[in-house]
């Protein structure tokens, strides 16, 4: 058997896998490394970085739920500064792309921020995080308002030639106009989802079990609706797709090629296991092998929709 | 500087035993000989059971003992995890990833050694209460404090060893009716008129307990490595879940937080923000 | 000890225990007597009828998910007549509240139904769907666009003095303003959730696993969403909140109360257990017992959020 | 009209005991007065595993057999839940509620039965050969088709009753070479010179092989009655889920839906509507 090809071209990056790591829940990388070499990755998205270092939410942050967990980390990071000097030199060792995901509190922040990392050779690409439902005067109001979003994009566009992927929020109405907005915006691909919001009390002391009462639902209990709103905007826009949420399993990720992923990225399974993103990679490799697919692309938004046979 | 844990790894290990010891505790062994040759006292591993989604996460466990190739762990069922865990019997398999943390620091031997262990906590003294007796010349105190008598574990490996064991039950029924705190408190005049340099304490258990022991460690100006717990989601340091607030670098009344998983779970307890904390 | 109070009462009725069947969950209501006695229950909500019968879409239409299932029944009915002939009767010999769950694909539709049904003795209110995801044409506008769905509730509020409960759709930006505008319409009171729109594939055979593609997510997976929305809208309107998504056991009702519901519905959890209602509600009584709670509106949005100790 | 499970009730079960018989298929058994008191052939039961919520629904099983007051299933660890259900033990507890759906209609003792198992269908039919055996005056016959020898279930319980038994494999290593529609066409001649009248078909198996067989049956102009499967979620009639579609009533081009749980899972095979049952 010729071996399989498991290239994808995500926004301009050629990624030697559609697997990456989600923002957020690989930490920048490094805390991986003593369990599998980066340079496997298709892609390293670190956590969010904004311009000044950030505390976080006081704990508690976590909680587990029904398969999921929900998180009120507060976007903790060590911003840009240090991330630039410290982190990045780090990462440039190993041969895997770098996607900066960037967060800010108003649309200035944004753009210093893809200012000052365009200029840096380290970071590849930038994921926009216009949705942590975390932050109260943060990225919610880009991630839920159409217009704002897109004049959020076009403003970053005229900033930046390196490739500009969007992180959509899925606690909206209508994720396709939001996709499409981005897309018209200039965005060169989009990620989704980010966390669903939700919340969890502890019925013994009446409290909430999260410091900030709400926070963001991930794991596999979100994988139907990620892969609903993957297949509903794989659709409608031109621009690749990057699915997350709830993928364990090199099934779970084939389910979102399948959806019209072009690519994939995997977050709370880390938790679980530190090479989760190996573990789903080399599960999508069986599958390929199992199917005789030689060419991981022609699974991308291979759905089948026959019709049924009932009318 | 966060400790990576270097020799630390996931994988899929067989259960030797699972016995109930006394009612609600249960001990675990695996072999594990990779975790058996990393593991130091106050390290703790991340248990899952696969393929179950629920519990989704895994679980902290201190490491309790290490015998040759075989790694043990002590705990109590509370919940859902412990509760799935206290039914798997020898060949099931877990997914173990450890050893994690930082551990607790061995003293110089000449140091006398006070180990406080509350409940459960003592899981997480065990192994040190072990490493010490092999190396401290000077003595090392135990101060074991349970709410029945019934929790009390059996403790061969320690006997016969040096070690001077305290006991406080809160129904009175064996040793000392009380907690900890009123074994400590009768305890110290014993210690006190060493200079505080020459003795190192340790403790894990309850919250409320350490609270009250690190005020009183405070008092008396004396070193304590306390093992802390917190809800985490990894273990590893990339969910930034399990912090606890800290007194500040320059300002100790700003709070910074750290994370128990890499950066702990053992802390000096005079550098934690105990007014933080919520119970 | 003196007898618990578990009575609360919603849009003027009044209820035994805050716990009833979920809409569509529990069929006609009759399918469980076999399993206890429905006039424990504090109130039972049927299935949702349409004004003619509807069969429903074709298979598969049901998938498991983690922690949850997909559903596209697409509201399989036996019609208004045939509720009011062969059903009505039979439900009007519990002691039971009966709550009719409607559903039209027009605001006529759902006109028809609460004139008609009004007249009828054993229909003590309706409970309108205005969001169930699996009918194109269906319920999904008026669940998702603020304005149809004042204009429809006060459409129907002209129309009935029986109680009026809107039931939200979580697929939409802001849940709260989707509430406010029921309440504004007339309405009694407001269930949340429905289900949330999501899917599923089988990576084997690249095949959805619902025939309708999408369906609706239900079970513990979406408790957290549900709980937050419950959460949200309790604080904002005025009319009583009953809350629904997830809930399996008594400790998960009691999470309910206390985030700010009246009542609680048990849907999914009975395809587990054919008496989770029963089970619920006795776990619930044994919570309020062990807390020493002699009266269950005592729980009802008591959650404790004393400033954390961080600021 | 849908039968309600009258009989049916929904109970914590201990297992009694867990067998692998052949490779990838279990034989359990549960102590369950009512369940052996109330079942009959062709009806199922729905098993769930507390407390975890993963897999969160049940599963449907055919009622294997009865034995005083045990009753059996047979299964084939294929996913989730089957695999959860093989690790079972002793003692461990199950959800299990039922007897559920109509079970197979049994016919005169004077008329000859033939029974058409594929793989894991033959669950569903071993409980009625056990009764046929008892009942009928005339020869029954089984069809029992597999992929591979190895999977062939023992069948002492069946052994020296009268049963006549042909076997069909795959891999030609045991009896025909071949499916169960192979030995359907060369057990046909021997019975087609009854009038059909006289004759009952009962069938399960895998959804091609029905749909073979009932191809035959409708040539033949004989009645069969077969246990159907579909994706369910409750087994009692809520959900709505399980439905597979009928011919209907007034226009056969029509199509009507019925719940394989409650209105089945037994039908008869003329009345499906196959050309709308995807594979
Ligand atoms: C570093 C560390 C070492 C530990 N060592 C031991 C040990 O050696 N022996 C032992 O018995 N226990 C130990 N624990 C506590 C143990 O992890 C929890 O009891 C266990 O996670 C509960 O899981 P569960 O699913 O049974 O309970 P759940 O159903 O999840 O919860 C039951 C109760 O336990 C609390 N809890 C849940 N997760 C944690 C957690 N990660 N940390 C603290 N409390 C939690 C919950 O808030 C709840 O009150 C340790 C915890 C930490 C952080
Ligand atoms: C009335 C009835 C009686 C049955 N009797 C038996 C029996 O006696 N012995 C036996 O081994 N099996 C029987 N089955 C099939 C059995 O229910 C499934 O094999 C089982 O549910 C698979 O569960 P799982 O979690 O292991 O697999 P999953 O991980 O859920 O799925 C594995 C595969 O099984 C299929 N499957 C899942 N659920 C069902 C279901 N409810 N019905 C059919 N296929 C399903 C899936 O589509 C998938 O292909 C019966 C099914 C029905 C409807
Ligand atoms: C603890 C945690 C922290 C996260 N932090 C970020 C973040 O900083 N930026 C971001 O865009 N998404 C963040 N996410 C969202 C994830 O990247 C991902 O979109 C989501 O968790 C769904 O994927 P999963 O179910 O595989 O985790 C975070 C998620 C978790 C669980
Ligand atoms: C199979 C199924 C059918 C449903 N049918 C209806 C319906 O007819 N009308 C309605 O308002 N909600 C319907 N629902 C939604 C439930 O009433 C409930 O809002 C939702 O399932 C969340 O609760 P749960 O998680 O407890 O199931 C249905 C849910 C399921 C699972
Ligand atoms: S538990 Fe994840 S960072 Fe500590
Ligand atoms: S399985 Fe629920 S109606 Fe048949």
């Amino acid at each position: 058997m010729t071996k399989i090809d498991t290239t994808v071209s995500i926004a301009g990056l050629s990624l030697k896998t559609p697997v990456m790591t989600a923002s957020g829940t690989c930490g920048y990388g490094l805390e991986l490394t003593p369990y599998f070499d980066l340079s496997r990755l298709g892609a390293l998205v670190v956590k969010g970085i904004s311009l000044e270092p950030r505390p976080g939410n006081p704990p508690p942050r976590i909680v587990e739920t029904s398969g999921g967990m929900l998180n009120a980390i507060g976007l903790e990071n060590i911003g840009m500064e240090a991330f630039i000097a410290e982190t990045l030199p780090r990462l440039r060792e190993y041969e895997t792309v770098v996607i900066v995901n960037i967060l800010g509190e108003s649309q200035e922040e944004y753009g210093t921020l893809v200012d000052e990392m365009s200029r840096h050779e380290g970071v590849d690409g930038f994921e926009v995080n216009v949705s942590c439902p975390n932050v109260r005067k943060g990225g919610i109001a880009f991630g839920s308002d159409p217009e704002m979003l897109e004049k959020l994009v076009r403003f970053l566009r005229e900033r930046t030639e390196k490739p500009l992927i969007i992180k959509l929020s899925p606690n909206v109405t209508d994720i396709v106009d939001m996709a499409k907005r981005a897309e018209a915006g200039g965005a060169d691909g989009l990620t989704l989802i980010n966390t669903i919001r939700g919340m969890s009390i502890d019925s013994e002391s009446r409290r909430p079990h999260l410091a900030t009462v709400v926070g963001g639902l991930s794991g596999p209990a979100i994988k139907p609706v990620a892969l609903r709103m993957v297949w509903e905007v794989a659709q409608q826009v031109k621009i690749p797709v990057v699915g997350v949420g709830g993928i364990l399993s090199g099934e779970d990720a084939v389910e979102f090629l399948i959806a019209g992923a072009t690519a994939v990225q995997v977050g709370t399974a880390h938790f679980r296991n530190p090479a989760a993103c190996i573990e789903v990679m080399e599960g999508m490799e069986r599958y390929l092998e199992r199917h005789a697919i030689q060419d991981v692309r022609d699974l991308i938004g291979s759905i089948q929709l026959d019709p049924s046979p009932v009318a | 500087m966060p400790l990576t844990p270097r020799n630390a790894h996931a994988a899929l290990i067989p259960v030797l035993s699972n016995r109930e010891i006394v009612p609600g505790i249960f001990r675990m062994a695996f072999e594990a000989p990779r975790l058996a040759a990393g593991a130091k006292p106050g390290q703790f591993v991340m248990l899952s059971i696969p393929p179950t989604h629920d519990p989704l996460l895994p679980r902290p466990f201190a490491v309790f003992n290490v015998d040759g190739q075989r790694v043990e762990i002590l705990y109590r069922r509370v919940g859902k995890g412990t509760g799935l865990l206290s039914g798997m019997r020898t060949g099931d398999l877990l997914r173990v990833l450890g050893p994690l943390g930082n551990g607790f620091a061995l003293p110089d031997p000449s140091v006398t050694s006070i180990v406080l262990a509350g409940g459960i906590g003592f899981a997480s003294v065990h192994f040190l209460l072990l490493k010490l007796l092999k190396r401290q010349t000077a003595p090392t105190t135990l101060l074991y404090g349970v709410r029945s008598h019934e929790e009390i574990i059996p403790m061969e490996s320690l006997d016969k060893k040096g070690l001077l064991i305290r006991v406080a039950t809160e129904d009175g029924q064996q040793g000392v009716k009380g907690t900890v705190i009123d074994l400590l408190s009768t305890t110290l005049p014993r210690t006190e008129n060493l200079p505080t340099a020459t003795i190192e304490s340790f403790a894990c258990g309850p919250l409320a307990m350490l609270r009250a022991v690190a005020g009183r460690m405070k008092g008396l100006g004396m070193r304590a490595q306390f093992s802390m717990e917190s809800r985490m989601a990894c273990g590893y340091g990339v969910c930034q879940g399990c912090v606890i607030p800290f007194k500040g670098d320059d300002d100790p009344k700003q709070i910074k937080y750290r994370k128990v998983c890499t950066e702990g779970p053992v802390f000096a307890a005079e550098e934690i923000c105990w007014d933080a904390i919520q119970e």
